[in-house]
C-alpha cells in the first residue's frame, strides 16, 4: 500500500467513522440518514480500496441508492411534523455510550491481539498480495485481480464455479512466470485451465442454490413489503 | 511495497458494528432503530471483504458480502412496511409506544 | 305322511316367522326411511300377506292328503276313526312310521328347537299342527292381512313429521305435538301377528304361555299407542294388570301340570333312547264311556303312560310304578289353565279391561281386542279341552253364559260404537266359552272362527266411520250415513245379519257350486244365512242338549237364548243408529266422506268370509268339518254321570239341533223388530225409556258397577297397603340410610377439610410460589426493543470479560 | 505502442517510463499526477456542456416556437448567452428560508453535482479515454447516477417547503423507479459483449456500422426504451413533475436561488449529456465511426501518432453522437406536453419494466437460439465471448478480416504487439 492509498484509506475511514458516530449522535432523522450515506458511501469507497470493485459498487446501488431512498421515504411519511426529533433521555445515552465503548475496547483488542502477517516469513493467515499493475493486463483493458477485476470470477462462482481456486486466480504470478515473456492473461488462464476443469474430477462448489435462494426470497419479500405497507384505514385515528 | 494490514479495516468495522448497536439502544426512533442495523450490516461486510482481501477466503467473503447487501436491502424493505403499519396504528414511530406486549 | 308334516312345518313357520323378520327390520332401519314414507307398511303387508299364502298353500295340502270333509264319511266313521284317532297322536313322529289302519294323520307335532333341559322338564319351542291351527292360521293370517292393508289408510294421519294430538291438551291450552308414527304402528302389528302365530302353533303349554305374554304385551303397546293420552295409558295399564291376574291363576296350573305330569308338551315325544315319552294328551285318557281310569279310592286318576302293541296309551298294570294324580289336582289345574284364559278373553270376572282397550286404534280393536288375541283364550280352552273334567267344563259354562249376558245388556245402553262392539265382543266370547263349557267343542271354536271374521268386519267398519266422521265415535251424534257411505254401511250391515244370526230357510243352492267344498252336497237343500248363525246355532243346540241332560242347569239354555234376542237387538240399534234416521250432527254430517279403497276393499273381503265362510253350518259346513277333524276323542260319545254333570253326545245335539235353531232364530228376529220399532222407526222415543228405567239405565251404563266394586275391593285396599308400605320405608329404612348419610358426610367433611388444609395448601404453595417468581420477573419483560438490545450488549461484553478472564492466553 | 489515458494506466506508465525531466515517479506520486489530469479533463467536460447545451436549448426552442432566442450577447447567435447567465447567478444573494434546515439545503445541490460528476469517471470518449478504465464501469455509473435522488430529497425537505417537499418526493419516486428499466435495458447490450468494461463495450462494436449493437434486434428496441427512461431520469419534459409550475411553482428548486439553483441545472445537463454519452457507448457504437476508419488508421500506422490521430478523430465522433442525443432531448421537451405524475408512474411500472424484462430475456436467449439453428452465437463477426482473450489490436484487426479470428493469429499479433514493445 503506497501513501496515496494510505491516505484515501485513511480520509475515508475517518469519514466512515465520523458518518457513523454523526448517526448515534444526531437527534434528527433526516441528518441521521445523510450521515449513513457518508458512512456507506465510505464503505464503498473502502471496498474499492480493498479490490472489491463489484461488491463496492452493489453497495452503492443497493445501499446508498436503494436501501438509503427507501429509507428517506419512510422518514417522510412517518413524520408528524417539520423536522421532527424524538429526543432519547441523556441517561440512556450516556449509558449505551459507555457499554459502546466497552464493547469496541473489547473488539478491538481481540482484533490486535492476533497477529494477521507474519512479517519475517512472509508466511501466515494473510496472504501478501501487493498491489501492482500488469502492462500486458493493462493492454488488454482488463484490471489484474489485485486491482480488483473480480466481476467474471464472482459471475463464475454464482455459476458454480470457483475460478479462484480452480483457476488459480488471485494468486501472484510465481517468479518463473514473472520473467517469463508472455504473461499471464486472465483470459488466457481461463482457455488454458479448460480443458483440465473439465475432467478435473474435485472442483470447488460455488453459490448457485444460494443465488437462486436469494432470488426467490427477494422476491417473497417483495410481495411481502407491498402486503405489509398497503393503505389501511388507521386503527385509532 | 508493503502487504495490506487488515487490522485498520477490521477496526474501522469495528467502530461501525458498535455504533450500529449503539444507535440500536439508544434511537427511540423506528427508522433510527432500523439504520442502526444497517450499520451493524455494513461493519460485517467490511470485514468479510478484508478477510477476502488479506486471506486465503478468496471471494467467499465478497459473495457473503453480496449475499447480505440483497439480504439487507429486503430487511430494510420488510422492515419500513412494519414501521408504516407501526404508524398507522400508533400515530408516531416512537419504538417505546408499542410495548402493549410488556409483562 | 311325514313330507306332509315337514311341508306344513316349514310354510306355517316361514308364515309365523315372517312377521317377526318384518318387525326386526322396521324397528331397526324404519326411522332411516323417514317419517313419510308407508314403506314399513308395505314390508308388514308383504310379510303378512305372504304368511297368509303360506298357511293357505299349507290348509289346501292338508286337505288334499289329509282333508276329512266330507260330513258322511266323518259321522259312521266316528267311533273307528276314534281309535287311530288315538293312537296316530302316539305316531306322531318325524321319521316314517308304518301306518297300521286308513285313519290319517292329523296331527304333527316336532321341536323346532331345545331350550333348556331341567332333569326331565325340557323347555323347547315344538310345533302342534292339527286342523285347530290350520284354520286358526289361515283366519288370523287372513284377517291380519285386511286389517294391515285397511291401517295403511286409516294411520295415513300419522305420516307426518309433527302430528297434534287433538284429544291431548298441553298445559297452555294447546294441542300436544309430536312426531308421527306410522312405521311404529306398524312394528307392533307385526310383532303381535308373530306372537299370535307362534301361540297358535306352539307345541307345549309353556310355549304357549310364552307367547300368551307376548300377545299381551303386544296388546299393552297398542292400546296404549297414544300414550300421551291420559286414558289410553291407563288402559293399558288395566289392561296388562287385569291380565296378570288372570295369569296367575295360569302359572299355578302350569305348576300342577309339571309336578303331576313331568311335561309340557301336548303331543308325544321321542326320546333320545327311542322310546316314546306321553304328552299331555296321551296321559289322560278316557274310556269309551268317558271315564277317567281311577284308582282303588277313587280319588286318584291314573295317567296312561304305557304303550300297547300297537302304539295305543292305556294304562299301566298294577304292579308296575304307576303316575297318578288326585282328582280335585286336575280340577284346580284346568280352573288355573282356565283363568288365564278368562283374563285374556275378557271373561267375567275380569272382563272390564276389553272396553277401555278401545283407547287403540281401531284396525287394533278389529285385529287384537276382538278377532284374535282375545280369541285366544277360548283357542286355549279349546286346545286344552282334553285336560278338562266335567267340573271345570261346568264352571266354564256359567263363567261364559254371565259373560255374555251382562256384556250384552251393557252393550245396549252403550253409545260409544266401539264401545258396543266391545260389549258384543265380551259377550260373544261368552258364547264361546259356554259352548266350550257345554260340551260342544266344535262349536265353540266354530264360534271363534266366524265371529272373528264378522267381529273384525264390524270393527273396520266402525274405523271407517269413525274416520270418515273425523274421529267422532259417539253415535247419537251421527245417523244418516248410509248415504254418505253406502260401502261401509252396507258391509257393516253384513257384519250385523251375522252376529245377529238371522237367516232365511229353504233356498235351494245349486248355484253356489262355485263355492269351494260346496260340491259335495249340491243335493241339500239349505238355509241362507250368515255365519254368524250357524255358530250360534250350534252353541245354543249343545247348550240345549246339555240342560236336558242336567235340568238343573236350565239357565245354561235360557240366558244365551235372551242373550241372543239382545244381541241381535242392540247390533241392530247400532246399525240404525249409524246409518239411518235424519243426521243428528248436521255440521259433522257434511264433512262426512266415504273411505278410500284401501280401507274399504278389506271390507269387501271380509264381508264376504262373514257372510260364506261358515257355509254348510255344522251339518255340510266345510268349516265346521275341518275343526271337527281335530275334535278330541271323548266328545264324540258325551260321558253320562250319575253323580255329577254329564255332557251330552254328537247325537244329542243332533236331536235339539232344530229346536234350538228355530228358538234362536226368533228371537234374533224379535230383537231385530224391537230395534227398529225404537230406533229405526222411532215408534218409541228411546230416551223416554231411558227416562222410565234410569235406574236400570244407569246401573248398566256403569257396567253393572264392577270398576267400582274392584275399585272398592282391590284398587283401594292396595293403596292403604301401598301407603303403610311407604310409610315403612320413610320412616324406618330412610331413617336408617339417613343415618348413614350423614356419618358418610361427617367422614367427609374431615377429608375435605384435610384436603383443603393440607394437599391443597402444598399445591397452592408451589402455584403461588410460581406465580410470584412470574410477577416478579415480569418486569424485566419491558417490550422496550432498545432494553433488550441493551441487555444483548451488556450481555456479550460480559461474556467477553469472562472469557478473557478465565482463558487469559487462550 | 498504446497509449492509453485511463488514469490506472496513466499512472503506471509514468511509474515505468518516468517523464522526460524528472523521471520515473514513484507509485503514489503517479497516481496523484494521474488523478489531477483526468480530474481537470473531467471537470472540463463536465462544465463545457452545460453552457454549450443551455444555449443550444435557448436558440433551438426558440427557433421550435418560431422564436430567435438570444442574438446578440457575444456578437453572432448569443453564442456568450449562458456565460452571462452564469455570472448574473453567481452574483446573486445566497438565500437560506428561514424554516429550511440549513446544513441540508445548502449541502443537496453539492451531492447533486458530485454524484453526476462521479457519473464521468467509466465513460470512455475514445479507445482507452476514459477516466478509469473500469470492470464494472456501467455498473459504478448506474450507481453513482441513483445516488443524484438523495440530493433532490434532501433539497426539497430541507427546504421547509410544502411545494418543495411534493416536489422532491413525486420526483424521487419518479427517478428511483425509472432506474429500474433504465438499468434492465441498459444491461442488454452489456449481456451481447459480455463485458461491463464500457471501453471493451464500445470497441467491440468498433470496426463498421454493423457492429453496433443498435442493430441487435433486441437491443434495438431496448435502445428505445433506454433513451425514454434516460430522459425521465434526467427530470427532463415530458417527465419534468419538478418544475410543474402550474401545480408545484418550481418543485424542489422552489426554494432556491443563485449559485446553488445553477448547480442544479448544471447537473441536470451533465446528465443528459452523460445519459446520451452512455447510450452511444452501449448501442451506437461509442467513437466508432460506421466506416471503419479510424480502425484502419489504427492499422496502417500502429505507432504512438497514429492511434493518437485515431482517438481524436473518434472522441469527435462520439461527441457528435451524444450532442446529436441531446438535442434529441431539447427537442422532445419543446414538443411534447407534461405528464402528469400517476401517468409517469403508470408508464414506467405498467409498461416499461415489462417490456425491458422481456427484452432483456430475449437477449439472453437470443445468442443460444442461434447457436442451435447455425453453429455460431452471433450472426456477424465472432462472438463477443470469444474475443474477450484477445489483445486490442488483435480484436480490432480481427474486425476487419473476414474469416473471424482464429488462436494462432491472436497468438501471433500478442507476440507482434510485444515485440513492438521498447
Amino acid at each position: 500500500m503506497n501513501t496515496t492509498q494510505l491516505t484515501l484509506f485513511w480520509l475515508f475511514a475517518a469519514l466512515t467513522c465520523g458518518g457513523a458516530i454523526a448517526v448515534c449522535v444526531s437527534q434528527n432523522v433526516v441528518r441521521m440518514a445523510f450521515s449513513l450515506v457518508l458512512t456507506l458511501g465510505s464503505t464503498a469507497v473502502l471496498f474499492l480500496l480493498l479490490g472489491a470493485d463489484f461488491v463496492g459498487a452493489t453497495q452503492l446501488l443497493v445501499y446508498v441508492g436503494g436501501t438509503l431512498v427507501l429509507i428517506v421515504f419512510g422518514v417522510m411519511l412517518t413524520a408528524t411534523g417539520p423536522f421532527t426529533r424524538i429526543k432519547s433521555s441523556a441517561a440512556g445515552g450516556i449509558l449505551s455510550g459507555l457499554i459502546g465503548i466497552a464493547f469496541l475496547f473489547i473488539v478491538a483488542s481481540t482484533v490486535t491481539s492476533v497477529r494477521w502477517v507474519d512479517s519475517d516469513k512472509g508466511q501466515g493467515v494473510a496472504s501478501k498480495i501487493e498491489f501492482g499493475t500488469h502492462s500486458k493486463a493493462v493492454a488488454s483493458h482488463f484490471n489484474p485481480e489485485q486491482q480488483g477485476n473480480t466481476t467474471r470470477q464472482l459471475g463464475l462462482s454464482f455459476l458454480s464455479l470457483r475460478a479462484d481456486r480452480d483457476l488459480k486466480f488471485g494468486i501472484p504470478p510465481a517468479p518463473v512466470e514473472e520473467s517469463n515473456t508472455a504473461p499471464v492473461i486472465p483470459g488466457e488462464s481461463v482457455a488454458a485451465a479448460a480443458l483440465p476443469l473439465n475432467s478435473n474430477p474435485k472442483l470447488s462448489v460455488g453459490y448457485l442454490l444460494p443465488f437462486e435462494i436469494v432470488s426467490v426470497h427477494l422476491l417473497v419479500v417483495l410481495v411481502g413489503a407491498a402486503y405489509l405497507a398497503r393503505t389501511k384505514r388507521r386503527t385509532k385515528s | 511495497m508493503q502487504p495490506i494490514d487488515p487490522n485498520p479495516f477490521l477496526i474501522v468495522g469495528a467502530v461501525l458494528f458498535v455504533c450500529g448497536v449503539v444507535c440500536m439502544t439508544t434511537k427511540r426512533n423506528g427508522i433510527g432503530v432500523l439504520m442502526g442495523v444497517e450499520l451493524v450490516l455494513n461493519g460485517a461486510n467490511l470485514n468479510f471483504i478484508t478477510f477476502s482481501r488479506c486471506t486465503p477466503l478468496g471471494l467467499d467473503g465478497q459473495v457473503f458480502s453480496l449475499f447480505v447487501i440483497v439480504l439487507a436491502a429486503a430487511e430494510a424493505a420488510v422492515a419500513l412496511a412494519i414501521a408504516l403499519n407501526f404508524y398507522n396504528n400508533h400515530l408516531t414511530i416512537d419504538v417505546d409506544r408499542g410495548d402493549e406486549l410488556h409483562g | 305322511m311325514d313330507s306332509l308334516g315337514n311341508t306344513l312345518a316349514n310354510l306355517l313357520t316361514i308364515a309365523w316367522l315372517l312377521p317377526l323378520f318384518g318387525f326386526v327390520v322396521q324397528i331397526l332401519f324404519a326411522h332411516k326411511w323417514g317419517r313419510k314414507s308407508k314403506a314399513a307398511a308395505y314390508l308388514a303387508i308383504f310379510c303378512i300377506g305372504t304368511g297368509f299364502v303360506c298357511s293357505a298353500t299349507a290348509f289346501y295340502k292338508w286337505d288334499k292328503q289329509a282333508g276329512h270333509l266330507v260330513f258322511k264319511e266323518a259321522k259312521p266313521a266316528a267311533t273307528e276313526v276314534a281309535e287311530p284317532k288315538n293312537d296316530s297322536k302316539a305316531e306322531v313322529t318325524e321319521e316314517a312310521h308304518p301306518k297300521k289302519h286308513s285313519g290319517r294323520q292329523t296331527v304333527f307335532s316336532g321341536t323346532f328347537y331345545q331350550l333348556a333341559q331341567f332333569g326331565d322338564l325340557q323347555l323347547s319351542l315344538d310345533y302342534y299342527i292339527d286342523s285347530l291351527t290350520l284354520a286358526m292360521f289361515v283366519m288370523v293370517t287372513l284377517i291380519a292381512t285386511c286389517i294391515h292393508i285397511f291401517a295403511t289408510g286409516y294411520m295415513s294421519e300419522e305420516l307426518v313429521e309433527d302430528y297434534v294430538d287433538h284429544q291431548v291438551h298441553s298445559h297452555d291450552g294447546g294441542h300436544f305435538h309430536r312426531p308421527g308414527r306410522f312405521y311404529r304402528f306398524f312394528s307392533y302389528l307385526s310383532l303381535f301377528c308373530f306372537a299370535m302365530l307362534g301361540l297358535v302353533i306352539a307345541g307345549n303349554i309353556f310355549q304357549v304361555f310364552v307367547f300368551w305374554e307376548l300377545v299381551g304385551i303386544c296388546s299393552y303397546l297398542l292400546i296404549g299407542f297414544y300414550v300421551e293420552r291420559h286414558s289410553a295409558s291407563t288402559a293399558a295399564n288395566k289392561a296388562f294388570i287385569v291380565n296378570r291376574v288372570g295369569d296367575f291363576g295360569f302359572i299355578i296350573g302350569l305348576m300342577i301340570l309339571w309336578t303331576s305330569f313331568g311335561t309340557f308338551n301336548f303331543a308325544d315325544q321321542h326320546v333320545s333312547d327311542g322310546g316314546v315319552k306321553p304328552g299331555l294328551f296321551s296321559m289322560v285318557t278316557r274310556d269309551h264311556h268317558g271315564e277317567f281310569p281311577k284308582s282303588a279310592d277313587g280319588k286318584e286318576v291314573v295317567l296312561t303312560t304305557q304303550q300297547d302293541g300297537h302304539g295305543a296309551w292305556q294304562v299301566p298294570p298294577e304292579t308296575s310304578p304307576r303316575k297318578t294324580i288326585a282328582y280335585t289336582l286336575l280340577i284346580v289345574a284346568g280352573l288355573g289353565v282356565f283363568g288365564g284364559c278368562v283374563g285374556k278373553s275378557a271373561q267375567f270376572p275380569l272382563q272390564t279391561w276389553l272396553p277401555d282397550a278401545m283407547e287403540g286404534p281401531t284396525p287394533v280393536s278389529a285385529l287384537v281386542h276382538s278377532a284374535t288375541m282375545v280369541a285366544a283364550g277360548v283357542y286355549l280352552a279349546g286346545r286344552f279341552y282334553p285336560m278338562f273334567v266335567p267340573e271345570v267344563l261346568l264352571v266354564i259354562a256359567y263363567v261364559g253364559c254371565i259373560t255374555a249376558f251382562v256384556a250384552a245388556t251393557i252393550a245396549i245402553v252403550a253409545t260409544d260404537i266401539k264401545k258396543v262392539l266391545a260389549y258384543s265382543t265380551i259377550s260373544q266370547l261368552g258364547y264361546m266359552m259356554l259352548g266350550l263349557g257345554v260340551g260342544g267343542w266344535g262349536a265353540g271354536l266354530f264360534h271363534l272362527i266366524t265371529h272373528a271374521f264378522f267381529k273384525s268386519l264390524m270393527f273396520l267398519c266402525s274405523g271407517s266411520v269413525i274416520a270418515g266422521c273425523h274421529h267422532e265415535q259417539e253415535m247419537p251424534k251421527m245417523g244418516g250415513l248410509l248415504r254418505k257411505m253406502p260401502i261401509t254401511a252396507l258391509t257393516m250391515l253384513v257384519g250385523v245379519i251375522a252376529i245377529a244370526g238371522l237367516a232365511i230357510p229353504g233356498i235351494y243352492l245349486k248355484f253356489w257350486s262355485f263355492v269351494p267344498y260346496l260340491s259335495v252336497y249340491e243335493d241339500h237343500g239349505y238355509v241362507l244365512s250368515f255365519s254368524g248363525y250357524h255358530s250360534k246355532d250350534a252353541i245354543l243346540a249343545t247348550a240345549l242338549a246339555y240342560t236336558k241332560l242336567n235340568p238343573l242347569h236350565f239357565l245354561l239354555f235360557l240366558i244365551p237364548l235372551l242373550t241372543a234376542g239382545i244381541t241381535s237387538f242392540y247390533m241392530f240399534r247400532l246399525w240404525f243408529y249409524t246409518f239411518l234416521g235424519k243426521p243428528r250432527d248436521q255440521h259433522l254430517h257434511e264433512h262426512v266422506h266415504e273411505s278410500p279403497w284401501v280401507m274399504t276393499a278389506p271390507l269387501l273381503v271380509l264381508s264376504f268370509f262373514a257372510a260364506f265362510c261358515a257355509l254348510g253350518g255344522e251339518h255340510h259346513g266345510s268349516l265346521f268339518g275341518v275343526l271337527h277333524h281335530s275334535e278330541p276323542v271323548h266328545v264324540h260319545h258325551g260321558f253320562e254321570a250319575a253323580n255329577s254333570v254329564s255332557l251330552p253326545s254328537h247325537q244329542a245335539i243332533e236331536d235339539s239341533h232344530a229346536s234350538a235353531g228355530q228358538a234362536a232364530l226368533l228371537a234374533a228376529f224379535v230383537g231385530m223388530a224391537l230395534s227398529y220399532l225404537i230406533y229405526g222407526k222411532g215408534v218409541v222415543n228411546p230416551d223416554e225409556i231411558q227416562r222410565q228405567a234410569s235406574g236400570v239405565h244407569a246401573f248398566l251404563a256403569n257396567k253393572w258397577g264392577f270398576d267400582d266394586l274392584y275399585d272398592v275391593m282391590f284398587v283401594k285396599p292396595a293403596h292403604v297397603v301401598a301407603k303403610f308400605a311407604a310409610a315403612i320405608d320413610k320412616f324406618v329404612f330412610d331413617e336408617i340410610l339417613h343415618t348413614f348419610v350423614r356419618m358418610g358426610i361427617a367422614v367427609s367433611k374431615w377429608d375435605r377439610k384435610f384436603d383443603e388444609g393440607v394437599i391443597d395448601g402444598i399445591v397452592n404453595l408451589m402455584g403461588n410460589s410460581t406465580h410470584s417468581l412470574g410477577i416478579s420477573l415480569r418486569n424485566v419483560q419491558t417490550g422496550k426493543i432498545r432494553q433488550y438490545v441493551t441487555f444483548i450488549a451488556v450481555s456479550v461484553v460480559t461474556l467477553f470479560v469472562l472469557l478473557f478472564a478465565l482463558y487469559p492466553k487462550g | 505502442m498504446d497509449t492509453l489515458l485511463a488514469a490506472n494506466s496513466l499512472a503506471e506508465y509514468l511509474h515505468t517510463n518516468g517523464v522526460p525531466v524528472v523521471g520515473p515517479l514513484d507509485d503514489s506520486t503517479a497516481m496523484i499526477v494521474a488523478a489531477v489530469v483526468h480530474v481537470a479533463l473531467v471537470g472540463a467536460w463536465f462544465g463545457l456542456p452545460a453552457g454549450l447545451f443551455i444555449w443550444a436549448e435557448r436558440k433551438i426552442s426558440g427557433r421550435i416556437q418560431d422564436r430567435l432566442g438570444p442574438t446578440r450577447t457575444g456578437g453572432k447567435f448569443g453564442w456568450l448567452q449562458s456565460l452571462a447567465d452564469g455570472i448574473k447567478l453567481i452574483q446573486k444573494e445566497d438565500l437560506v428560508p428561514k424554516d429550511a434546515d440549513g446544513l441540508m439545503f445548502r449541502l443537496a445541490p453539492y451531492i447533486v453535482v458530485v454524484a453526476s460528476f462521479v457519473g464521468y469517471i467509466a465513460l470512455p470518449f475514445s479507445d482507452g479515454w476514459a477516466a478509469m478504465v473500469l470492470d464494472v464501469g456501467l455498473f459504478l455509473t448506474l450507481a453513482v447516477l441513483s445516488l443524484e435522488v438523495l440530493g433532490v430529497i434532501l433539497a426539497g425537505y430541507s427546504s421547509g417547503s410544502k411545494w418543495a417537499l411534493f416536489g422532491a418526493m413525486r420526483e424521487g419516486a419518479q427517478m428511483v423507479s425509472y432506474e429500474i428499466p433504465m438499468a434492465i435495458c441498459a444491461l442488454c447490450p452489456i449481456v451481447t459483449a459480455g463485458t461491463l468494461n464500457l471501453n471493451e463495450v464500445a470497441l467491440l462494436q468498433s470496426g463498421g456500422a454493423w457492429n453496433w449493437n443498435v442493430l441487435h434486434p433486441f437491443n434495438f428496441f431496448a435502445f428505445f426504451v433506454y433513451f425514454t427512461c434516460a430522459t425521465a431520469s434526467c427530470k427532463r419534459a415530458p417527465f419534468d413533475l419538478a418544475e410543474a409550475e402550474s401545480e408545484l411553482v418550481a418543485g424542489f428548486l422552489t426554494e432556491y436561488s443563485g449559485f446553488r439553483w445553477s448547480l442544479f441545472f448544471l447537473a441536470e445537463y451533465a446528465s443528459m449529456f452523460l445519459v446520451s454519452g452512455l447510450a452511444v457507448v452501449l448501442f451506437l457504437g461509442g467513437w466508432d465511426d460506421g466506416f471503419g476508419i479510424i480502425v484502419a488508421i489504427k492499422k496502417a500506422f500502429p505507432d504512438f501518432l497514429g492511434t493518437f490521430i485515431a482517438n481524436v478523430i473518434g472522441l469527435k465522433v462520439f461527441l457528435i453522437k451524444s450532442s446529436i442525443l441531446v438535442c434529441v432531448q431539447i427537442w422532445v421537451r419543446w414538443t411534447l406536453p407534461r405528464l402528469r405524475i400517476d401517468q409517469v408512474m403508470t408508464t414506467c411500472l405498467k409498461y416499461l419494466i415489462p417490456i425491458s424484462c422481456f427484452l432483456f430475456a430475449g437477449t439472453v436467449a437470443y445468442p443460444l437460439v442461434l447457436a442451435k439453428m447455425s453453429g455460431q452465437t452471433s450472426i456477424i463477426g465472432p462472438p463477443a465471448g470469444e474475443r474477450l482473450v484477445q489483445p486490442r489490436s488483435a480484436s480490432a484487426t480481427s474486425r476487419l478480416e473476414p474469416n473471424g479470428t482464429n488462436p494462432a493469429s491472436v497468438q501471433v499479433s500478442a507476440a507482434s504487439s510485444e515485440g513492438s514493445q521498447p
